[in-house]
């Protein structure tokens, strides 16, 4: 009963659809986005609009979603939080063969995801991306040495300062130029496609970067070895 | 002032931190968690004080230096800044009753707790739909994760089911989102809003059925609210108050926001529709509730029902902000409150409440104090709220919509009551709690700012709460918090307080009787002081007795002195909580105060409509009644006199009388029949009649609504004195008998004439002296023998014989007979009947009248007549208190037999104000004339005095020489003696044989009513909530459902029309011009200029 | 026809399957791996929205983008809508936030009564 | 190219459906992170290269291995 009832809500949902495809592909940009398009070089000097909109003027929305990314680490680490005195898996050893490739890898991988967050500005990609680049480095890294423990205060501290780091630049901005998370009038904003350019967009990019990898890596690290509390409340 | 962004970045930055700072210990965790808190509610307070007291203007605020639409920019109005303050403070209480709570204490949830609060901040201070979407998810994760801190087994599946549910709705919001960008070329709120009607196309009208049903998930709207009320059952609910305090208030401030884009009466409808069909259901879902916590959850989701059901009404300048924002901050407070308290009473069902905190006074107060808020009674904020929200409405095209409102509030009484009735069974306690500080603060905490906000609200100078009232109600208060005090000492404080309050008012001129107002204050004061003299006699069982008492004298003050209609319901409703807790004191009090209050809040329900058709009509004070013409008057007196009539317990509506006047305090029951029955009969004279009454032309002619109400006295009178004849509970007996007589006091209002209401004010008075002889007497003989049956009792005369004299003074006055002042009254009422043509109606009350005779009798002769008990041989008089106060009522019945005019001169005053002509044609003190008759009441009594001395002495004359005592218990079989003296019982089975005869009108029809009345709404319930299948996926498809309906049926068209209607005009619904609404909701207009052209193509 | 509609069509039909394995799907785990899939479909639409074909991507890169290469204005028309792209950033890192916290429920959930099954998690109700 | 974008397009309605038909839950979790990867590519032709890399990041990769990491701790058939 219920199954069909489903299926025939998906059939009108379907139809619905239908209705909305033509509106929805129609041509051209919302007129803040032609905003954004025309005058971001101007505002920022970062050649990559995305960038600038995700770290300047929707900068308040970045913020957030860091905060959400470190909200479901600290999440999950206190969904999965482990009874007193059990301990956290600790799997077979992986092959040495394995192993050596992870660490020669592993380097590598940090430098690709560096290198991304900090052109941010510049190319695709930037902390996100280069974040989650770091990430599957580290996954690696947990893969291979499965007996070993991620270094944990590194990925704390990392994690917090950055975070933190990024409020205070939202701050310094309120202060210098009188709004939360300003660009204009905190740091030169420099030539438009230098590595050196678009003010505190590289600086909050290379901070969020550094907080999303550690978060990741903490994420992955919690799911992989927390043992489910048994009969969690049972 | 603090920057408001800082109340976003400062949590932020700190959650950031915590995982640092809890390397230097826990301790340190805990001191920056509240450092924190304290910063966020103190910046939030001090915004809402400047705000409130306009010191400053409200604050828009950008980011990164971009002002709107190309920057998200943030806005700090009261509204926001009232909504931060009670985050921040239920953070505070949140936090400090966590830490025990918690199964692992574990920095993480400091952290969540933390950041819930920061994304609180950002979803009220938001003015960015998609930067709304961010916060919601925050808000969202940190309440998913943080619903599972305590040892709840459930609260696993239960935050399950509502993350999925979550996860779709958070999915239609980004389609809402995603389509509507499209559609206006812009995510500020306040941008999209001024765009929209112009290109109001099928995607823009999709895109908000997508918002909408959104918004209906996070607001547990019906039919979507399934997983949320799961939680609030499974889930720590400690958590759940946080989450009330802080999200919930946030996201249905966050729905006002986008309102504007929710143009056109469709919307409207809808929106007000779910709001009042989830405000509606979920009361009614909830009386069938056993479970307490979801029953909590239901209230929850029926409470922001309603506050939805408002938000198109506060758009349109219908309801006020103040009045939505009263609602809310109540039903944080309040909610919250309870919330707690099912945490610190562990039961899970409402049966395991029996005793709760019988050990602690002080969490008993404050629990019973949070359900009057939550129920919306005076003084908390909550009833200011609905008030003003109700009067906005009366005076609206949307008045209808005030029906459903009071059903739904009605409800609320059941299921919350009975939760309060659960509390206060069983004597015993069930354990000793020892309740931790941090445990019982929070609740006290949010009960104390209830009661400091609405008894600020009571001090409003047009309420016209005097301060005579106010002086009672804050001794009574003062009594109440020193409930630790020996009962001894507070019963007589109490006296003195009494005592020195009845003086005041002497002396300010209170208690001029020809007024009416003085008339029923005087009333008061005899009854108050009368009783409390009883009172010393008569310990009372409960503690919080004197205080509550004094407590009530002081709200009948405000209802007796008051012109406004606010004050006067303020008055009313407190009225109705203090007498229902004093009431629920008895032995057996749960259960009947229970029946008292539902039907006292379906009286003062009804009396609210009256009130608000009045207000519909233009009138704000009770002198202003006068103006009201046509319906509107008619209206307005019958809902007003139906809810009186119910309150006075008139035949149909009575059932809840005879069990609270047995039930209640035996000490108290006096008062009740004495004093509290004549308020309403006060509210007919003085407020209902104001209204010009208007006939009703029906096809068989003319109809009077006061000869329905005068037939309705008539019948109560008769059918209420037939039901206590065969009654074997004293006090039952003596209570239906108050209904009878109160019946003719209705019956004399009834008549609307001078003569007529002369009778009635009359008859109250003298009701109050021979009821409250009865019922002090009664009482009297309860405490000394321990029993109410009439059956186990006899022979009394011997060891009571000064009760003995004041029962037979009683019954002889009740009767009716001369000499003694009861026929003085029914004499008027007659005559009344007589003069307005009510032959018919005057009969019924005539054979009324000789149908008390059998009950009169039965009670005296049953208690002190026949033999006496063998257990009652050592039984002595009444305390002296009690003695006492039944001379002081003989001798008020005395000098009113003597000279009835001394008070019928002033009430003729009163009547003539009102009708400008006299009743009599001569009065003076002893001598009264009518136009029908002649009646000297000293000469009456001279006569029966001088005859009765004759007869006297004719029988000590004529007494013959040699005679044997016979004792009671001396009984004689055909002149033989039994051995032992045997008892004879004679009062069993009183009137059987008139039983037999009477035994077809006697059948409980009206109880058997009532019955099935609840049981087809419990049975409507029942039926009702098993939509709520706990299956995580029927929920889904319920969502799923209510966005096809309103897509197919409330906005039909066909989808493909839409691209090609970009004007709008054949869009989903034609867009209704809107106003200016970006200034309403107080949002910064987006700055001209930026936008090369501004167009969205 | 438009190579557009063809891209949100997709995107719609992502999320209706999507939503059908919410709906007709018992295993939670499954539950979560179609919204899921639903948000995908999401976002799709949403580039989907700020896309029109023969546009460049929002990276001004080259000055022939340039309108006035002195007031550093770029020549709208020539690039996509950049804002969808930054929602979307900002969605899928979302997305992936819930869906972290779903799985690690999903695991609990497991350990505790050892099934992944939907119909025994209904012991709320009424 | 077009061709290949309306190829493409079926192919992950196709691998949607697969993934939510299949009773193997590492092949339907292995599914869906096919989906992400064929939708980032459509990212690139929808010209947004950011979006794209980031749902080969993180839809493709990261989900898909949490969603490993959680069938590897819970059960692997759907009963």
């Amino acid at each position: 009963m219920k199954q069909v009832l489903a299926i025939l809500a998906l059939l009108v949902l379907a139809f619905l659809f239908a209705g909305l495809v033509p509106m929805a592909s129609k041509p051209g940009n919302g007129a803040v986005g032609d905003y954004y398009a025309t005058h971001g070089i101007a505002d920022n000097r970062g050649s990559n609009l995305v960038t600038s909109i995700v770290v300047n003027y929707r900068g308040l929305d970045t913020l957030g979603e860091v905060t959400v990314l470190f909200l479901s680490v600290m999440g999950v680490g206190f969904i999965l939080r482990r009874r007193e005195g059990t301990p956290k898996y600790s799997p077979v050893p992986a092959s040495p063969i394995l192993n050596t490739g992870a660490n020669l890898l592993f380097g590598s991988i940090l430098l690709l995801g560096a290198y991304i967050f900090v052109h941010g500005h510049l190319t695709p990609g930037g902390g996100f991306q280069g974040g989650s680049v770091i990430a599957s480095g580290v996954l690696l890294l947990i893969l291979a040495r499965r007996d070993r423990e991620l270094s944990h205060d590194l990925l704390a501290w990392l994690e917090s300062l950055s975070g933190f780091g990024y409020a205070l630049v939202g701050l310094v901005g309120l202060v210098v130029a009188g709004s939360f998370l300003a660009n204009k009038g905190v740091l030169p904003l420099g030539t438009w496609n230098r590595l050196f350019s678009a003010g505190v967009i590289p600086i909050i990019y290379i901070l969020i970067g550094l907080k999303v990898g550690a978060e990741l890596s903490t994420l992955l690290d919690i799911m992989i070895r927390e043992p489910a509390p048994e009969g969690g409340g049972h | 002032m603090v920057d408001p962004i800082l109340l976003i970045a400062v949590p932020l930055g700190i959650a950031f931190l915590l995982p640092l700072v809890d390397r230097l210990g826990r301790a340190a965790s805990r001191w920056v968690h509240f450092l924190t808190l304290v910063f966020y509610t103190g910046a939030a307070a001090s915004w809402a004080l400047a705000l409130h007291k306009g010191t400053v203007a409200a604050k828009d605020i950008i980011t990164a230096s971009w002002p709107p639409p190309v920057g998200i920019n943030l806005h700090m109005g009261l509204a926001e800044a009232v909504i931060l303050s009670l985050a921040g403070i239920t953070g505070i209480c949140a936090a400090l009753y966590l830490v025990p709570r918690e199964e692992k204490p574990s920095i993480r949830s400091i952290v969540l707790q933390v950041l819930l609060l920061a994304g609180t901040a950002g979803l009220t201070l938001t003015r960015d739909i998609f930067n709304m979407f961010v916060f919601l998810e925050i808000t969202s994760i940190s309440t998913f994760a943080i619903v599972l801190l305590g040892k709840e087994k459930k609260a696993l599946e239960a935050g399950f089911k509502y993350m999925i549910l979550g996860g779709i709705a958070s999915v239609l919001l980004l389609l809402g989102i995603a389509f509507l960008y499209k559609t206006t070329g812009t995510l500020n709120m306040a941008d999209m809003a001024a765009k929209l009607p112009a290109l109001f196309t099928g995607g823009a009208a999709a895109a908000l059925v997508f918002l909408f049903v959104c918004m209906v998930i996070e607001l547990k709207g019906f039919p979507l609210n399934g997983p949320a009320i799961d939680l609030y059952e499974g889930v720590e609910p400690g958590v759940m108050a946080l989450i009330v305090g802080t999200t919930l208030n946030a996201v249905l401030f966050a729905f006002w926001k986008i309102l504007p884009l929710f143009g056109g009466a469709a919307w409207e409808g809808v929106i007000m529709t779910s709001g009042m069909a989830t405000f509606v259901l979920g009361n009614l879902f909830a009386t069938r509730q056993k479970k307490v916590r979801r029953m909590l959850g239901y209230s929850s989701s029926a409470q922001v029902g309603l506050l939805v059901f408002m938000l198109p009404l506060l758009r349109n300048h219908v309801v006020t902000l103040a009045a939505l924002g009263l609602l809310l901050l109540n039903h944080t407070l309040a909610k919250a409150s309870l919330l707690w308290f099912t945490g610190i009473h562990e039961e899970e069902e409402i049966g395991g409440w029996r005793g709760a905190f019988a050990n602690n006074p002080l969490l008993r107060i404050l629990f019973g104090a949070s359900v009057l808020a939550i129920a919306g009674l005076p003084p908390f904020p909550g009833f200011w709220g609905k008030w003003y929200a109700l009067a906005g409405m009366a005076r609206s095209p949307y008045a209808w919509w005030i029906l459903p409102l009071l059903l739904g509030s009605l409800l609320e009484f059941v299921y919350y009551f009975r939760w309060l009735k659960e509390s206060a069974r069983g004597v015993e306690p069930a354990r000793s709690e020892v309740v931790p500080f941090s445990l019982s603060a929070p609740p006290a905490i949010f009960t104390a700012i209830g009661l400091v906000l609405g008894i600020r609200a009571l001090y409003g100078p047009a309420l016209g709460v005097s301060s005579q009232a106010w002086l009672w109600m804050w001794a009574g208060g003062i009594l109440l918090a020193a409930a630790f005090l020996p009962e001894r000492v507070q019963a007589g404080l109490s006296f003195l307080a009494v005592l020195l309050g009845s003086i005041l008012l002497y002396s300010s001129g209170a208690l001029a009787l020809h007024t009416l107002s003085g008339f029923f204050t005087s009333l008061v004061v005899i009854g108050a002081l009368v009783f409390s003299l009883a009172r010393l006699g008569i310990p009372a069982l409960h503690r919080n007795y004197h205080g509550l008492f004094l407590l009530l004298a002081g709200s009948l003050l405000i209802v007796l002195k008051t012109d406004s209609l606010l004050g006067f319901f303020a008055g009313w409703e407190l009225m109705t909580w203090t007498s229902y807790f004093l009431v629920r004191q008895g032995k057996k009090g749960p259960a009947a105060s229970y029946l008292y209050i539902l039907f006292s809040g379906a009286a003062g329900f009804l009396v609210l409509g009256g009130l608000m058709t009045a207000v519909a009509g233009g009138a704000v004070t009770i002198s202003g009644l006068g103006a009201l013409r046509g319906n509107t008057a008619l209206w307005a007196w019958i809902l007003l006199a139906a809810g009186l009539a119910v309150k006075v317990g008139s035949w149909g509506a009575h059932i809840w009388a005879p069990e609270s006047y047995s039930e209640a305090p035996d000490v108290f029951t006096p008062f009740l029949s004495g004093v509290i029955s004549k308020i309403p009969v006060f509210a007919f004279l003085a407020v209902a009649a104001k209204i010009a009454l208007p006939g009703v032309t029906t096809t068989l002619g003319t109809l009077d609504p006061a000869w329905v109400l005068g037939w309705i006295g008539g019948l109560t009178a008769f059918g209420m004195t037939l039901l206590a004849v065969f009654q074997d509970d004293m006090k039952k007996l003596l209570a239906y008998s108050s209904l009878g007589q109160v019946g003719y006091i209705v019956l004399g209002f009834a008549m609307m004439s001078s003569l007529g209401w002369t009778a009635a004010l009359y008859h109250s008075l003298n009701h109050l002296l021979f009821k409250g002889l009865l019922f002090v007497t009664i009482a009297g003989v309860i405490y000394r023998t321990g029993t109410r049956s009439l059956s186990d009792l006899g022979g009394l005369i011997t060891r009571m014989p000064f009760s003995f004299f004041a029962v037979l003074i009683g019954i002889i006055t009740l009767s009716g007979v001369p000499p003694l002042s009861g026929f003085a009254g029914k004499w008027l009422l007659y005559q009344a009947g007589i003069q307005k043509g009510w032959y018919l109606l005057t009969a019924l009350a005539m054979f009324a009248s000789i149908l008390a005779f059998p009950y009169l009798f039965k009670l005296i002769h049953s208690i002190f007549l026949g033999q006496l008990k063998r257990e009652h041989r050592e039984i002595r008089e009444a305390p002296k208190a009690v003695v006492l106060s039944q001379w002081i009522l003989i001798a008020g019945i005395m000098l009113l037999s003597v000279a009835p005019g001394t008070v019928l001169v002033p009430i003729q005053e009163a009547v003539k104000a009102f009708f400008g002509k006299a009743a009599f044609t001569t009065a003076t003190a002893t001598e009264l004339a009518t136009d029908l008759g002649y009646f000297h009441a000293m000469g009456v009594m001279s006569m029966v005095v001088v005859l009765a001395v004759i007869v006297l002495a004719g029988i000590l004359f004529f007494l013959p020489k040699h005679t044997t005592k016979v004792k009671q218990l001396d009984i004689v079989y055909s002149g033989e003696v039994p051995p032992p003296p045997e008892e004879i019982q004679y009062a069993q089975n009183f009137f059987r044989p008139f039983e037999r005869a009477y035994s077809p009108v006697l059948l409980p029809r009206v109880k058997a009513f009532w019955k099935s009345f609840s049981e087809s709404v419990l049975s409507l319930a029942e039926a009702g909530r098993r939509l709520y299948t706990g299956d995580g996926q029927t929920y889904i498809l319920y969502a799923l459902g209510v966005v096809l309906f309103l897509v197919l049926f409330i906005f039909p068209a066909p989808a493909s029309s839409s691209s090609k209607a970009p004007g709008g005009k054949t869009g989903y619904i034609v867009p209704v011009p809107r106003k200016a609404r970006p200034a309403e909701v107080g949002v910064q207009a987006p700055r001209p200029g930026i936008l090369p052209g501004g167009k969205a193509k | 026809m438009d190579i557009t509609m063809v891209y949100i069509g997709t995107a719609l039909a992502l999320v209706l399957v999507g939503l059908g394995g919410v709906l007709l799907k018992r295993n939670i785990l499954k539950m979560v791996l179609a919204l899921d899939i639903v948000e995908t479909g999401v976002n799709l639409l949403l580039i989907g929205i700020g896309y029109t074909p023969g546009r460049e991507a929002p990276i001004v890169d080259k000055t022939s983008f340039f309108a006035d290469r002195a007031k550093e204005t770029v020549n709208a028309a020539n690039l996509v809508d950049p804002v969808p792209q930054a929602l979307v950033l900002t969605a899928i890192v979302i997305g992936l936030g819930t869906t972290a916290l779903m799985l690690s429920y999903v695991i609990r959930l497991y350990a505790q009564k050892k099934t992944l099954d939907i119909r025994e998690f209904g012991r709320l109700k009424w | 190219m077009i061709y290949l974008d309306v190829f493409l397009c079926v192919l992950t309605v196709i691998c949607a459906v697969a993934a939510m038909v299949t009773r193997k839950l590492v092949a339907a979790a292995i599914l869906a992170g096919v989906v992400s990867l064929i939708v980032s590519y459509l990212f690139v032709r929808m010209k947004a290269p950011d979006v794209a890399m980031t749902e080969a990041a993180i839809g493709a990769a990261l989900s898909t291995v949490i969603f490993l990491i959680a069938i590897r701790r819970t059960e692997e058939e759907e009963r």
